[in-house]
């Protein structure tokens, strides 16, 4: 069976902890800008948790929203990318393919989610933190573009090993970081194919939204509205 | 051919800029090339051979001795990604009592195991960083793909050499021929 | 009349024979500038894009407002002079030339920027499509690689363009020259001695060519405009850009136009050649194209007003009343009241008048392209990730050297080939002759054509 | 086609590229060092997953490590070279275990940047410059044991009670074998220091449930929440068990849906998860409880009217009532008191009122209410750190000849009063256990660096966020990168080279750890899963006899019940609210990159301290965004940039504690402020805990902006159209 993968984010459930984004930096190889860098809006997040206030003292509000490559099925990035190096594959993620990418950074302007980073410099670790380096992820060099990539090192591993057994995936047998970090099991990642699986029993729920879909890409994130107060 | 034009500007340009560079100070790790010049080595795919600390005759071992690529010596690329290079400690499973008298043998035995210093082989395959391909064994290996046909008949040379080209190019074409998946992301991510 | 040619060939061929020291010493501060954008942009492929100022979420600021720039300003000359071509304006003969000569080398100058701008240049040739073991071309949605195709056939076309009419003048130089200048003119003029047959193929090709380049012209802003449309982003996304930026283009070609010439006359002592009607008449030119552009900014901002799209606001107002209200209200100040104030009164319509509009222009244009940019880049969709822009040296640099190049471009340019198509102002003195058969004696002073 | 574009293209290019291979030569360091041979026997490429305890805070999550193969620089007899070893990569929720349940906080999953920090203390260190200085000499160990075990010899003449430790709370074996230790060498149990401590409610749960001990709270089965200022989703108690519980009962149970209400005059993280947020009088969340439970028809608190209760707190009493009605009709319900409240003067009074309360709401042991784990408490010195340091600097009591730090930064952490760092400089000798140079251990005359918790075994036993007994218990992840040596190891180590070596310690640690299993069957249980149910020695999950009422029993003196604050109101207007740093908690985990780049998620602060107030307060004050302002209390002064919140009362002004180190690596060395160094020294009457939340300070602003302020997020609001 084909795969098509999806996400979906409970707004209700997010305490905006950003364990996410912590385990979305330790899996990755994402690169820490430092504060000079981070200052001139080069600091790399993947994922981010945005978060709103509402409301003015002393009936403020706040809201969190986790952010990430919404894996778009009509993907504004994938149509302007001269070389191809951000494509769409048949299991429905956004590739970001390094060592195609020269760095026109058109991809970036054209994401209405502004969720694609760019290496602005050779990125550097004092050693030996590179020892943590996850030895399944490329580290990107100066001038390519990079974005969550929904661990699709994991979804090959999992594939591979499903493969090997001769067998289908299991819903929940595979999760990418940020889902599998959350303590309030907030992400819900899955196989939108296989009507069975939790995620495509929370896409179809009343509470789902996705983001900016007024701008029409598509995007394969749901996520469910924050309840009011009972 | 402005092309070729702006090639050449973009080599000088770097050529002036090569001195300017500081290599990367050794406390930090960067995927930065430690030098203009390797920048440009790495650009036209120039690759300087593999020198090997001993003569490794592969031939010997696999006519002679009858072992199996991925039995003794390379036997994780079955189970996953990596090939993997035996350490001393492989060696001396079988030659602490086999041809301790070999010269070669004695060097390995003495200069190497029992001072504990491991053999610094040299890979010769394997890709540079930045073409960004995450390769793995194992499944090449289910596919029933012969060690041979990327490696070359290593198992009749001495020293190993890199006498298959992975470029792009053959990959794809095996793909292709094999009905395996053709997409970017099947191997660079 | 035999005297006044041979004046006119003195006058147009002195630049090229006698050199003075000022010559030298311009080229040297030109080379200077020249090379401090090319040491920044050494520096820049050595370091990373980090250099500049760009950042998340603004990932393009300078460098692709210098590259629409530039295209603009190239389309003064090819499509100037075409269109003046087939009217078959009287005044055009000595203009179109050195419009011509700016179309060229500023197309060279903002066909850089694609490649200067990539995060790894040295890949650029990836735009190409070419057969590779790879089996990957370009992608051919994408408009970056429409630019490619585009800009390398208006800069093929208007090189042509150039070159044509200009072959009879190096044959001139040929004859009226030794030593290596004559070998060098030799090259250049391909064997061209004037019989009838060249003629009528030169007339000919003339006619295609100018047919031929004005639908190129226009299709490579439209495109370029496409850079920024074809994206799902706040104020780029709009159906006027096509226009928009073509009448851009013109607007700002003429002003560089205009700028160019009153150089040439006043160090080439021109004067005898281009006449205060020339600038009074392109003057006119700038006039109606700076009341085009006023329009499309009436009709763009008006339309993102009314139709109150939130996202669209946020940018609007942001060039409006926030941030970049200083810069936009400078643009539409130097683009639009300081143009047509100058230009509507015959007064003031005078060289000066017109060349202090055009200074104008050529400023508002460049600001115009970078508030297309970078306000919209910087107040995208999700507030969470807006963010601001401040240049930095190494693209201020950059920006500089590129009008060190034109104007170095030009200065070696009206050094080798006559800048006035002396041929052509011949054919403008006698007309008649251009189409009946001469005498030797009038052949050699007049177009050189061998009975 | 053999010969394509793009090598065409490439050999026009090859004059740039001969110029430029000549201009220089490349060389590769890496292939310089010698390979040692690997002393495991790893498969490349194929990650092992093993068992760790979260080293970060007390909660004691049980994490798995994920292990890889790689190419390490090590030094291994004097010699330096590449050695392939097993690498720790990942670290991830265990599963299996009843606290973390597979999931992980931001600060757990960054714990593994210590392990290969570049600032980390690679062997044994002698001073050799002046206290302070930093300026240290490597040493051998033996040479470092032998002067530790010289010094020890020297007190146990002199008088052993010279000999004192300073750990971190918490309950582990670790922790017990600093104990044995000072008990056989017979002195003072060890003094556990922390900033956010939670003894005032260990104290009130002794008074009012008989359990000297945090409680655990049943979230998952709650209808309704009501926290007061506890911070329990982000910094506060056991997060990662308590998000857990949190996310069932907001969406669990099909067709009921939890509600929190958060009591706190700053927003917190929890706050802002809240349905409802309430701003409170800083010290008088005790008249709100009290006003709760007699609307809920508790006996004798008849004067906490609604209308008293909005006099005393601020709140208004229709909105008392509401709330009152809202917990009486959402059973069952249940109430937190943690943080800020506790830090008051009157810290205890308001944790015996919400326990008042929840008595009122009938959460003691329900479910969906409060319970005790079952736990053995560490043994607890009667010595506090303020005390030992008065004694010090007075010179009372036995002089304090040598100190034994180990992972605790008081230096950092308690307020400019009780002169911490002076009476170390008094001491004698001190030595430290920690992996860092930080403010205190930069004191140190002797610095043995420990393993990294995944190089070593390690265990704790949570207090809270469980309703089993369970210790968790991990052995090595990997081998130790650098010279160092487990301090369990050190300690014993040391125990046996005194001249009179001391008698009835363990041989070796992880001997002890099986003991403090139970014996063999369940120490293959927890090496196995990384945690063990433990059944002996273990206090049941019942509650003391004692049941919560208004007149706290057992309280040796009266309790103050109204807070007070030090600093004249009219010279200093602002209550002071330090809040625990998502990323940091009180600091200690400053050092690790990724938590200094994470965006703090409620300023999206980054490498930075910011002072929060409020818009109107800001305009009165002329503070601009991000502009540096001044915190001056009578104590000290402190300069941040300020960040003007919308979830802050006017009257309050809040900023989190963390940065501000003077030493603490190359990434958190000098780095913002710390808010601690204004405090008073003011402590709860009762337990001697610090009143961190009870000083007043004057604001005021000194400049435009410094860029002092890295903010990842752009706007504050989102558009109206894209509101969900």
């Amino acid at each position: 069976m084909s795969h098509r993968w999806g996400m979906v984010v409970d707004l209700d459930t997010c305490t905006g902890c950003e364990a996410c984004v912590v385990a979305c930096h330790a899996e990755n190889n994402i690169a820490t800008a430092g504060p000079d860098e981070a200052a001139r809006g080069r600091a790399m997040h993947w994922l981010r948790v945005e978060r709103y206030w509402e409301g003015e003292y002393p009936e403020a509000k706040l809201k969190f929203r986790p952010v990430l490559c919404q894996q778009c099925d009509a993907a504004p990035c994938e149509s302007v990318c001269p070389t191809y190096a951000s494509h769409h594959t048949d299991e429905g993620l956004n590739a970001q393919v390094y060592n195609r990418c020269i760095g026109t950074r058109y991809c970036a302007n054209a994401c209405p989610y502004n969720v694609r980073f760019f290496n602005f410099f050779n990125p550097t670790w004092d050693k030996p933190l590179n020892l943590q380096f996850n030895p399944d992820v490329s580290v990107r060099e100066v001038g390519v573009m990079e974005k969550c990539t929904f661990c699709v090192q994991r979804i090959k591993a999992a594939e591979i090993t499903a493969d090997a057994e001769k067998r289908e995936l299991k819903d929940g047998e595979l999760k990418p970081a940020c889902a599998q970090s959350c303590p309030a099991t907030a992400i819900v990642f899955g196989d939108l194919n296989d009507p069975e699986s939790k995620v495509s029993q929370l896409y179809g729920s009343g509470r789902g939204e996705k983001l900016l879909e007024e701008v029409g890409a598509q995007p394969k994130i749901v996520y469910l509205k924050r309840q009011a107060t009972a | 051919m402005r092309a070729g034009c702006w090639i050449v500007a973009l080599g000088l340009a770097a050529a002036v800029s090569a001195c300017t560079q500081a290599p990367p100070p050794a406390d930090v790790f960067t995927p930065a090339h430690s030098s203009t010049a390797s920048a440009v080595q790495d650009f036209f795919l120039i690759r300087p051979a593999a020198t090997q600390p001993i003569p490794f005759p592969h031939k010997t071992h696999v006519e002679k001795a009858m072992l199996k690529c991925t039995e003794t010596c390379h036997e994780s690329v079955v189970k996953g990604p990596n090939a993997g290079i035996p350490s001393v400690k492989t060696c001396m499973i079988c030659h602490d009592s086999i041809a301790t008298d070999r010269p070669l043998i004695m060097k390995i035995t003495n200069d190497y195991y029992k001072k504990g210093i491991d053999l610094p082989w040299q890979r010769v395959y394997g890709f540079t960083p930045e073409v960004h391909v995450r390769f793995n064994h194992a499944p090449h290996i289910r596919a029933s793909v012969d060690c041979a046909t990327c490696h070359g008949d290593i198992a009749h040379q001495t020293v190993a050499e890199r006498n298959v080209n992975h470029t792009m190019g053959f990959c794809v074409d095996c793909h292709k021929a094999k009905k395996a998946s053709n997409d970017c992301l099947t191997c660079h991510f | 009349m035999s005297d006044y040619s041979t004046t006119l060939t003195n006058d147009l061929l002195r630049p090229l024979i006698q050199t003075s020291w000022r010559f030298w010493l311009l080229v040297v501060l030109l080379l200077g500038v020249v090379s401090l954008g090319i040491g920044a942009f050494a520096y820049q492929v050595n370091q990373g894009i980090g250099v500049w100022g760009l950042n998340w979420p603004v990932f393009w600021a300078f460098d692709i407002t210098n590259f629409v720039f530039w295209i603009g300003i190239s389309h003064a000359g090819t499509l100037i002079s075409a269109i003046l071509r087939l009217v078959n304006a009287e005044w055009r003969r000595p203009v179109t030339r050195c419009a011509e000569v700016i179309t060229v080398f500023a197309l060279m100058i903002g066909a850089m920027f694609p490649i200067v701008h990539l995060g790894r240049p040295w890949l650029f040739f990836w735009l190409m499509p070419y057969p590779t073991e790879r089996q990957i071309w370009p992608n051919f949605r994408s408009p970056l690689v429409w630019d490619f195709f585009a800009i390398s056939t208006y800069l093929t076309g208007s090189s042509l363009f150039l070159f044509l009419p200009t072959i009879p003048d190096f044959a001139l130089v040929r004859d009226k020259t030794t030593g290596w200048r004559h070998r060098f003119y030799a090259i250049l003029a391909l064997g061209w001695t004037g019989t009838t047959k060249q003629w009528h193929r030169l007339e000919s090709a003339m006619q295609i060519m100018a047919i031929a380049i004005v639908p190129v012209a226009v299709s490579v802003h439209t495109i370029v405009s496409f850079d920024f449309s074809m994206a799902p982003v706040p104020m780029w996304h709009s159906t006027i850009f096509g226009p928009y930026f073509v009448a851009g283009a013109i607007f700002s070609g003429i002003a560089a136009l205009i700028i160019a010439m009153a150089a040439l006359r006043k160090f080439l002592h021109l004067e005898k050649y281009l006449h205060p009607v020339h600038f009074e008449n392109l003057g006119k030119l700038l006039l109606m194209m700076s009341l085009l552009w006023g329009y499309f900014v009436f009709a763009e901002r008006l339309t993102t007003w009314y139709g109150n799209e939130p996202s669209e606001m946020t940018t609007f107002w942001q060039t409006q009343r926030l941030s970049f209200a200083p810069l936009y209200w400078t643009m539409v100040t130097v683009n639009f009241i300081l143009p047509v104030t100058i230009l509507s009164f015959k007064k003031l319509r005078t060289i000066t008048g017109c060349v202090i509009a055009s200074f104008g222009v050529v400023l508002g244009m460049w600001l115009e392209r970078f508030l297309i940019i970078v306000p919209t880049l910087s107040h995208k969709y999700l507030s969470y990730s807006w963010g601001s822009y401040r240049p930095r040296t190494p693209e201020i640099l950059l920006l500089v050297a590129t009008f060190g190049a034109m104007v170095l471009f030009y200065v070696l340019f009206s050094k080798l080939v006559p800048i006035i198509s002396i041929w052509e102002m011949k054919i403008g003195q006698h007309p008649q002759l251009a189409h009946e058969h001469q005498t030797a004696d009038e052949a050699s002073t007049m177009w050189r054509t061998q009975p | 086609m053999s010969m394509d574009r793009r090598s065409f293209i490439k050999l026009t290019a090859v004059t740039g590229g001969a110029t430029a291979i000549a201009a220089c030569t490349t060389s590769n360091p890496e292939n310089q060092l010698i390979r040692f041979v690997p002393d495991e026997d790893l498969t490349p490429g194929i990650a092992e997953i093993k068992n760790g305890v979260c080293p970060i805070c007390r909660a004691g999550c049980g994490t798995t490590v994920r292990v890889m193969q790689g190419d390490a620089e090590v030094i291994r007899n004097g010699q330096h070279g590449v050695m392939t070893m097993s690498l720790a990569k990942k670290l991830e929720g265990n599963p299996s275990h009843p606290i973390s349940q597979g999931a992980l906080c931001p600060r757990g999953q960054a714990s593994i940047q210590a392990t290969y920090h570049p600032d980390r203390l690679i062997q044994p260190l002698k001073r050799r410059g002046a206290r302070g200085s930093g300026d240290y000499q490597p040493i051998t160990w033996d040479a470092a044991i032998a002067e530790l075990v010289t010094q020890l010899d020297n007190i146990a003449g002199s008088g052993p009670q010279g000999l004192a430790v300073l750990t971190r709370p918490g309950a582990s074996s670790r922790h017990d074998l600093f104990a044995l230790f000072l008990e056989k060498f017979g002195a003072q149990a060890p003094i556990a220091y922390e900033l956010f401590g939670d003894d005032v409610l260990r104290r009130a749960s002794a008074i009012s449930f008989g359990r000297e001990q945090v409680p655990t709270f049943d979230f998952a089965n709650a209808r309704a929440v009501i926290s007061f200022g506890a911070d329990f989703l982000g910094t506060w108690g056991s997060p990662v068990s308590q998000m857990a519980g949190y996310a069932k009962m907001r969406g669990g149970r099909p067709g009921i849906r939890g509600t929190l209400i958060q009591v706190e005059p700053r927003m917190s993280l929890t706050g802002a998860s809240a349905d409802e947020w309430v701003a409170i009088k800083p010290g008088t969340e005790a008249v709100l409880a009290f006003g709760l439970a007699n609307a809920l028809g508790a006996k004798g608190l008849a004067q906490y009217t609604p209308a008293e209760v909005e006099k005393q707190t601020g709140v208004k009493a229709a909105r008392v009532e509401r709330l009152a009605a809202m917990l009486a009709e959402m059973k069952p319900a249940v109430a937190i008191i943690a943080g800020a409240p506790l830090a008051q003067v009157n810290g205890l009074s308001q944790a015996l009122a919400v326990n008042v309360l929840n008595t009122t709401l009938g959460a003691i042991g329900a479910p969906g209410g409060l319970s005790f784990t079952p736990y053995v408490a560490p043994k607890r010195g009667a010595r506090s750190l303020q005390t030992l340091a008065s004694d010090v600097l007075s010179g009372k009591g036995t002089p304090v000849q040598a100190l034994l730090i180990d992972g605790a930064n008081p230096v950092h952490s308690t307020p400019p009063g009780w002169k911490v760092k002076d009476a170390l400089a008094k001491i004698p000798f001190i030595a430290s256990f920690g992996s860092f140079a930080d403010d205190t251990s930069v004191m140190a005359d002797l610095i043995l660096p420990d393993h990294s918790a995944l190089e070593s075994w390690t265990d704790s036993r949570p207090e809270s966020g469980t309703t089993k007994a369970i210790v968790s218990v991990a052995g090595p992840a990997m081998k130790p990168l650098h010279d160092t040596r487990a301090t369990s190891d050190v300690l014993l180590d040391v125990a046996k080279k005194l001249k009179k070596p001391l008698a009835g310690m363990p041989d070796s640690f992880d001997a002890m750890l099986q003991a403090s299993v139970g014996g063999d069957e369940p120490w293959g249980i927890a090496t196995k899963q990384g945690w063990v149910e433990v059944k002996s020695g273990t206090r049941d999950s019942g509650l003391g006899t004692r049941s919560g009422s208004p007149e706290p029993r057992g309280a040796s003196k009266p309790l103050p019940f109204t807070a007070a604050f030090d600093g004249e109101p009219g010279q200093y207007p602002f209550y002071f609210l330090p809040f625990s740093s998502q990323a940091f908690l009180d600091g200690s985990t400053a050092h690790l990159p990724w938590l200094q780049e994470m965006p703090d998620p409620m300023s999206t602060a980054m490498w930075s301290t910011w002072v929060e107030i409020n818009p109107q307060t800001a305009s009165k004050l002329g503070i601009g965004d991000a502009d540096m302002v001044e915190i001056a209390s009578a104590h000290g002064s402190i300069h941040a940039p300020a960040l003007i919140s919308p979830g802050i009362a006017p009257d309050v002004i809040a900023m989190p504690t963390g940065q501000g180190h003077e030493t603490f690596t190359r990434y958190a060395s000098g780095r913002g402020s710390n808010p601690v160094k204004v405090l008073a020294p003011v402590v709860e009457p009762e337990t001697g805990a610090l009143a961190w939340a009870a000083t007043r300070v004057k604001v005021t602003r000194i400049g435009e902006p410094k860029g002092e302020l890295i903010r990842y997020g752009g706007a504050l609001r989102e558009f109206e159209h894209h509101r969900g």
